[in-house]
């Protein structure tokens, strides 16, 4: 029988490379600059994470389906743009509801281009992406959407408000995740998730409804983004149609960098969390430190790469060989 | 016998088909909604329009071996824009003061090279860290961008040498310089997938890279050259763009990832690796420059041109899908 | 002129959608265009594409138009293909931000903001703020830029950083971070500069929309007195400067932009005489003189 | 005395958590058959994957003639001789069968071009000696599963090899094409080669080896001659027991039909198919490759459509549209390709096991982790799963006890109809004849039974009745008693006439 290596403990905690990573360069910047860790800069920082977050978590499910979601950028301004539009149309307890739904019927028209007529994803939501932009251009007329009166709305709440001293769009990041963290690690859907990307014919070989699985994948991945949107709209009460522009590669960077595969069946919403701090902190890190932007870009290829390569060499068991 | 060739046929001709319908649609509607008295289908604006492709066209190439090979280049776009940076930079050089005009063929040169050498940085990231080729160039997309921009901050770098437009804007046979060098990358980058051994291994390696690595084929340096080569055409297509404009803005070529991307796929590569071809990328290229240029000629709006290219992008994956159908006895899975 | 009396003029804009200016922009354009019989346009946007803006130079060029205007991507870069329209005997006329000098020969006019001047004036609006504060010898001021590499966006920026020394030699301006013509991103920048510096007096941001971002992330952090001037004086600015929370910015109209860049085009094609540098003027704006100005549509 | 080919010395091979071999040592001599037996996971493939360079040993070392080598990789491997027929398949689906064989090493011209003249003729003149039905311009992925596995094979007449290494090379063949294999064994011996040849099928290893080395959980357990040894030593040796053989011949009571095919047609697959197969009753399914017994599996399991014809279940007229519906209506089927329907091989064990049936598995909104873990359990007794725990990814699995997951996934949802296609393929002795026992078992049960399987051994010892079908009819069926090895050859040959 297999003998047990004694080491085990040790190298299971040596495949957290990507938490490593994470904690090295929390120590380096608050060594450059001691604000960078104080609850000032902290609730900051995860608070505007927080939008990028949320897409993140939906595009997760997208990701670990074996499917990419480049629109999430794009229809994260039409969800915003519309949810501004309506609130002084219809008043917000109206507004939430119509944008959601809105929002949803967009991803399940994805989700039925990919999952039930299994076109190529990658294409369908680059499409998406432009003609979601060309949608958003066409409700707005191109203007800039802005509600009338800024101050006497509840509306602020979900992205200016606090609960128990906490900014909400933190708390419903946390809630969101701990929501689909559980879904995607406990539920029988979750599992299904993974069969399907991890391989989709040994799922459907096994009862699984491959179609239907990734359809709601793209149900939730709209669900998030309309979430997102709602956040967004509420911080600012107004918003460009470029809102979301250039988003979707962020949170593909985000939910990678946590350690899902592209290919996919793997990946965690713990770590896509991770990942989306990483970011998320990097950013604010080097405009701490003062760097000039385009500094800032080559830091962060170097970063983004340094630490999916350590995650990878943890894997593999290198990085422990590396320290003992 | 002949049905299954028709099929056959019409399996990899679907980009073909969509480019007669294209045309097909811009000519009539042409007619209506047009301004101009000129048509569509005039031979001088078919002949702008490989012109046109030249800028993607000529990356597309080099995407398809990389996707074929089981990879992606995301930074393609931040390569063209520092290749160009290098192009109209070098000539302004003082050491190179006294070259006159010979001072073309070196910049063209130092730019080639930088760009090849920056294809090769991703290949051999690729290669030695086994990091996914998405996040590498997700990555360095970023990174060459701020190198782009450590030239000369936000401003454009720029020098425009008249000798170069000349050349660049001259015909030859009827066709534009660019066009030339479009179609001469494609029928070189045919050769190199079609009739090398290192085209076929990279079909093997993108098809299945255990089996490759099995093979003992070097799937390391065999993706680096490929990088390499992608690095290559990208500050190729700068050089030929930029030698007619003279002038390059540090966020030029944002988005042609996407763009390459989007042609060498409608042209039926891949995206998992293993197989595609050139002539379906070069469909793929025309297809999408025949958009553009119909939509501007019918008088599309902003809005209209971005809903209608994302439609049809989604339309031409649909009947693509269509076609390959094997009919109802296929497996359902 | 022949072709049945209309005229055809072309435009290639830089970048539509990307803001509600460029938007207005081109509705503006459109509508001027129907509301003159004499005229027929081809509208066509460059979608910030260099490559794309010069196929779209030679598409116009190829389809015989009288006339063309363009929006340029890029000031050097359009140069060749402009070269080629005026080989052809089309006039060029380029609008809202110009060429450069060596394309000078080939177009007719230009029409449009200046927007060296637009950085220089805001300059001026937060210097005069600060003397009226009494701070002007120790005021820390942070700039957000608009989208790097953008022509306007690098006019403004030099205009007001070489203007503030000559009037204000004692302010310092602290940091520059692009705000990328971004509400959103301009706000994490500025939440970012907040918690750096525990002082900061003024906020200069390359247009309003970055301006109000900024004013948003400062609001949260409940950090008072800044004083806020921006840029083409946006909708949500004015606003916000009726509100008392932002002071100042530049009052620019997309609307006059666009009519007189066609106006220009149907002068030049009509064979009146047009001036080769067309400004038009765009003032400064603020809390004290808001009243004279009409709300932005955009 | 001659000098040994290849020689392995106490080589160790661990990976994390698991002993893989545990010192082992064994020699090829020059023009010997040797045959490596054990049984499933218990480190055959290993040990050929340190000798083909794909892994490092952890210890020990690797002698050609007098000198130590090191294979750096796959191409040292190569480059010293050793050819290596892998047990999963290893081919690039897109590519043509010549370019397959010569991976890695196509012949070039000038310009780096490859040398297709002489490629395809080199091809063609192995692919005539392999006596197939396909050239070398087609492309693999058209091919069946045997077809392909014949291209590996042919992958070992193109370098002059010094070692040739099987790994279950008949794992998916049908005799006529083990005749041709055998062959290619034979040649090879003739011209000196040492050859490694790992089966679980003990009449080939009788019929081929000369030599017998066995491995039992990553330990050497010695070698023996094959002509001084039994089965039963042999068996003995690699699972430390005796193996009890017989067959369950009890005939058991047989119930009322479960299912009834009537006419079943789908388009050029199969044609006018029908069969009854009764609680109690297992029923065996025989033929060539490609005689279409798969697509009635598929079809029977929801996955085709079927162009005519009705199925019944307990007397009722059913149509199946997904396999979703098939397990709702009872039907389990052990798919025939493992890797690609069996399993999600980056998944772990439990998961795998339990995948079917994950709606049913809940504790409130939850899985019910520790019912699944029970089922992984009993399963895992039951069939003998060789695994470091039910945490252990599937793909890091021996082929064998892969295989054992898949079986153990099916069963555990108690079907109504189980339809068992290929299903000991890759399983050592020890393990087949339990599933034998157990499809028998389940028989008795009350279960009915369908068994595609190519090895004829198998489907006589299992079955009730055997259909024997050809190029998508059925020719005849038998029953157990009147069945003889030549009758059965003949129906599945398109000799005989149709007894439907
Ligand atoms: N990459 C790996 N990581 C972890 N464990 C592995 C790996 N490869 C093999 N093993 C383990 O090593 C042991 C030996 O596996 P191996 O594949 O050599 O068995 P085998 O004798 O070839 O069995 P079979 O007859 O089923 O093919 C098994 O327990 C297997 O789980
Ligand atoms: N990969 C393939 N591509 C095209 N046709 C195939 C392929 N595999 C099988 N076929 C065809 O499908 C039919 C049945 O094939 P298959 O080999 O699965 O039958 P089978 O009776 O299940 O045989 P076995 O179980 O021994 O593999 C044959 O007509 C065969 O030519
Ligand atoms: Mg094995
Ligand atoms: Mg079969």
């Amino acid at each position: 029988m297999a003998v047990f290596d004694k080491r085990e403990i040790g190298s299971v905690l040596a495949k957290q490379g990507i938490l490593i990573a994470f904690a090295l360069f929390m120590i380096a910047f608050t060594i450059a600059n001691p604000k960078f860790i104080s609850v000032d800069n902290v609730f900051s920082v995860v608070r505007s994470s927080a939008i990028l977050g949320v897409m993140a978590l939906g595009v997760t499910f997208v990701v670990i389906s074996g499917n990419l979601d480049l629109s999430v950028g794009s229809m994260m301004s039409f969800s915003t743009i519309v949810v501004l539009d309506l609130h002084d149309k219809v008043g917000p307890a109206l507004a939430i509801p119509l944008m959601f739904a809105m929002t949803l019927c967009l991803g399940a028209f994805i989700g039925f281009l990919v999952g039930y007529l299994r076109l190529n994803s990658l294409i369908v939501t680059l499409g998406m992406l432009s003609a979601i932009h060309g949608l958003t251009l066409t409700y707005s007329g191109g203007q800039n959407m802005d509600i009338a009166d800024k101050e006497g709305t509840w509306f602020s709440v979900f992205g200016q408000g606090t609960a128990l001293g906490i900014p909400v769009p933190i708390l419903i990041f946390v809630a969101l995740a701990a929501l689909l963290g559980l879904t995607l690690a406990r539920t029988p859907y979750g599992r299904k998730v993974y069969a399907v990307g991890g391989n989709g014919t040994a799922a459907t070989f096994s009862g699984i409804r491959r179609a239907r699985t990734v359809f709601t994948c793209y149900l939730i991945s709209a669900g998030c983004v309309a979430t997102a949107g709602l956040i967004q709209a509420s911080r600012s009460l107004g918003s460009q149609n470029t809102v979301g522009q250039g988003l979707e590669l962020e949170v593909l960077a985000a939910v990678i960098l946590g350690g899902a595969s592209l290919l996919g069946g793997s990946g965690t919403i713990f770590k896509t969390v991770i990942g989306v701090l990483i970011l998320g902190f990097i950013q604010n890190g080097l405009l701490l430190v003062g760097l000039q932007f385009y500094v800032q870009f080559v830091v962060t290829w170097i970063i983004i790469i340094l630490a999916v390569w350590l995650d990878i060499a943890a894997k593999r068991g290198k990085l422990w060989s590396m320290i003992a | 016998m002949q049905k299954v060739n028709l099929s056959v046929a019409l399996k990899g001709g679907a980009i073909w088909g969509f480019i007669v319908l294209e045309l097909l649609f811009f000519s009539i509607a042409g007619e209506y909604l047009s301004v101009s008295d000129k048509a569509f289908m005039d031979l001088e604006n078919m002949l702008l329009l490989f012109k046109q492709s030249a800028p993607i066209g000529i990356i597309a190439m080099g995407m398809t071996i990389v996707m074929v090979n089981g990879n992606i280049d995301l930074s393609v776009g931040a390569t063209f824009a520092i290749a160009a940076i290098i192009l109209l930079d070098s000539m302004t050089w003082p050491i190179f003061a006294g070259l006159g005009d010979w001072v073309i063929p070196v910049a063209w040169l130092l730019a080639l090279t930088v760009g090849t050498l920056l294809g090769a940085l991703n290949g051999l990231i690729v290669w030695k860290t086994g990091v996914d080729a998405f996040i590498v160039t997700l990555g360095s997309m970023l990174g060459y961008r701020g190198i782009v921009f450590m030239f000369n901050g936000e401003n454009p770098t720029s020098h425009l040498n008249w000798t170069l437009v000349d050349f660049a804007e001259a015909e030859f046979l009827g066709l534009a310089t660019a066009t030339w060098f479009l179609l001469g990358v494609t029928l070189v980058m045919w050769f190199v997938m079609a009739r090398t051994v290192h085209g076929r291994n990279a079909y093997a390696i993108g098809d299945n890279r255990e089996a490759a690595v099995n093979a003992g084929i070097r799937v390391g340096p065999h993706m680096m050259i490929n990088f390499a080569i992608i690095g290559f055409l990208a500050a190729l297509s700068a050089v030929v763009f930029y030698s007619e404009s003279g002038s390059v803005n540090p966020n030029d070529g944002q988005l042609y990832e996407l763009w390459v991307i989007t042609a060498v796929v409608l042209g039926g590569t891949k995206i998992t690796g293993g197989a595609g071809n050139v002539i379906g990328t070069f469909g793929g290229v025309i297809a999408i420059q025949l958009l553009r240029k119909g939509l501007g000629h019918i008088g599309a709006d902003t809005s209209t041109v971005n809903l209608v290219i994302g439609l049809i992008l989604i339309a031409v994956l649909f009947l693509d899908k269509q076609l390959n159908i094997k009919g109802k006895e296929e497996l359902r899975v | 002129e022949s072709h049945g009396g209309a005229m055809k003029i072309g435009i290639t804009q830089n970048n539509v959608g990307v803001d509600s200016y460029q938007t207005t922009y081109e509705k503006a354009f459109i509508e001027a265009a129907e509301g003159n019989d004499m005229v027929e346009t081809i509208v066509l946007d460059a979608g910030g594409d260099v490559a794309r803006q010069i196929a779209q130079m030679e598409d116009l060029i190829q389809q015989d138009v009288d006339a063309i205007i363009i929006w340029p991507t890029n000031g050097e870069a359009v140069i060749p293909a402009v070269r080629k329209a005026h080989q052809a005997g089309i006039p060029v006329i380029v609008t809202n931000s110009n060429i450069a000098e060596q394309g000078f020969d080939f177009v007719k006019s230009f029409s449009g903001p200046d927007n060296i001047t637009q950085g220089a004036r805001s300059a001026e609006i937060m210097c005069d703020k600060f003397k009226e504060m009494g701070i002007e010898d120790e005021a820390q001021v942070v700039h957000i830029t608009g989208q790097p590499g953008y022509t306007t966006a690098i006019e403004r920026a030099k205009g007001f950083e070489d203007r503030l020394p000559e009037v204000c030699p004692n302010v310092t301006v602290v940091d520059t971070q692009p705000g990328d013509w971004n509400r959103e991103k301009s706000q994490q920048v500025m939440e970012a500069f907040l918690v750096k510096y525990d002082d900061i007096d003024g906020v200069y941001a390359g247009d309003d929309n970055m301006g109000v971002g900024a004013l948003n992330a400062a609001k949260a952090a409940g950090r008072d007195g800044i004083i806020f001037v921006g840029a083409t004086n946006f909708a949500v600015g004015y606003e916000a400067m009726a509100a008392g929370d932002y002071w100042g910015s530049i009052y620019q109209s997309p609307v006059d932009d666009a009519k007189a860049a066609l106006q220009t085009a149907v002068d030049v094609l009509s064979g009146e005489e047009v001036p080769f540098l067309n400004y038009f003027d765009t003032p400064k704006i603020t809390q004290d003189n808001m009243g004279d100005f009409t709300k932005p549509v955009f | 005395m001659t000098q040994p080919v290849l020689r392995l010395e106490d080589i160790v091979k661990t990976f994390p958590g698991v002993r893989a071999l545990d010192g082992v040592s064994l020699s090829v001599m020059p023009g010997e058959v040797h045959a490596l037996m054990g049984e499933n996971g218990a480190g055959k493939s290993t040990l050929m994957k340190v000798l083909g360079g794909i892994h490092q040993p952890t210890e020990g070392a690797i002698y050609m003639g007098d000198e130590k080598v090191v294979m750096a990789g796959p191409l040292e491997a190569k480059a010293k001789g050793i050819v290596f027929i892998h047990q999963e398949l290893s081919l690039a689906e897109e590519l043509s069968v010549a370019e397959n064989i010569y991976l890695g090493e196509l012949p070039r011209k000038s310009f780096g071009r490859v040398d297709w003249a002489t490629l395809t003729k080199k091809t063609d003149a192995i692919l005539g000696k392999l006596n197939v039905g396909f050239d070398a311009r087609t492309r693999v992925g058209d091919l069946s599963i045997a077809n392909q596995q014949m291209v590996e094979i042919a992958r070992a007449l193109t370098v002059d090899a010094k070692a040739v290494i099987f790994d279950e090379p008949t794992a998916s063949l049908t005799d006529a094409e083990k005749v041709v294999l055998f062959d290619v064994i034979a040649d090879l011996k003739r011209d000196g080669v040492g050859v490694i040849y790992i089966s679980h099928r003990m009449e080939e290893i009788f019929k081929i080896t000369d030599r017998i080395s066995i491995l039992r959980d990553g330990q050497y357990q010695g070698t023996v001659n094959t002509a001084e040894t039994t089965e039963e030593a042999v068996t003995q040796m690699m699972i430390g027991r005796k193996l009890d053989l017989s067959r369950n011949a009890a005939h058991h009571e047989l119930g009322e039909v479960a299912l009834e095919v009537k006419g079943l047609s789908c388009g050029k697959l199969y044609k006018d198919i029908s069969f009854e197969i009764r609680r109690g009753e297992v029923v065996g399914f025989y033929g060539l490759v490609g005689a279409g017994r798969t697509e009635i599996a598929e079809t029977l399991f929801g996955l085709r459509t079927p162009s005519a014809g009705q199925i019944r279940l307990a007397g009722k007229d059913v149509k199946i549209d997904s396999p979703t519906d098939a397990i709702a209506k009872g039907i389990s089927l052990v798919p025939e390709d493992r890797k690609g329907q069996g399993l999600v091989l980056g998944m772990n064990c439990r998961d795998n096991m339990t995948l079917p049936q994950v709606d049913d598995l809940k504790s409130g909104p939850f899985m019910a982790e520790g019912a699944e873990v029970a089922i992984f359990d009993q399963y895992r007794d039951r069939l003998d799963i060789r695994t470091p725990g039910w945490k252990q990814k599937v793909g890091n699995l021996s082929g064998g006890n892969q295989q054992k997951i898949v079986i153990g996934k099916w069963l555990s949802m108690h079907p109504e109809v189980l339809i068992v296609d290929e299903p000991t393929r890759g399983i050592d002795v020890g393990s087949k004849s339990e599933i034998h026992k157990l499809l028998r078992e389940l028989a008795a049960q009350g279960y009915a039974v369908m068994v595609i399987s190519s090895e004829m051994p198998e489907v006589m010892h299992v079955s009730d009745r055997i259909v024997a079908m050809y190029s998508g009819r059925i020719m005849r069926t038998f029953t157990s008693e009147e069945v003889t090895e030549d009758s059965l050859i003949q129906a599945i040959s398109g000799i005989g006439q149709e007894v439907a």
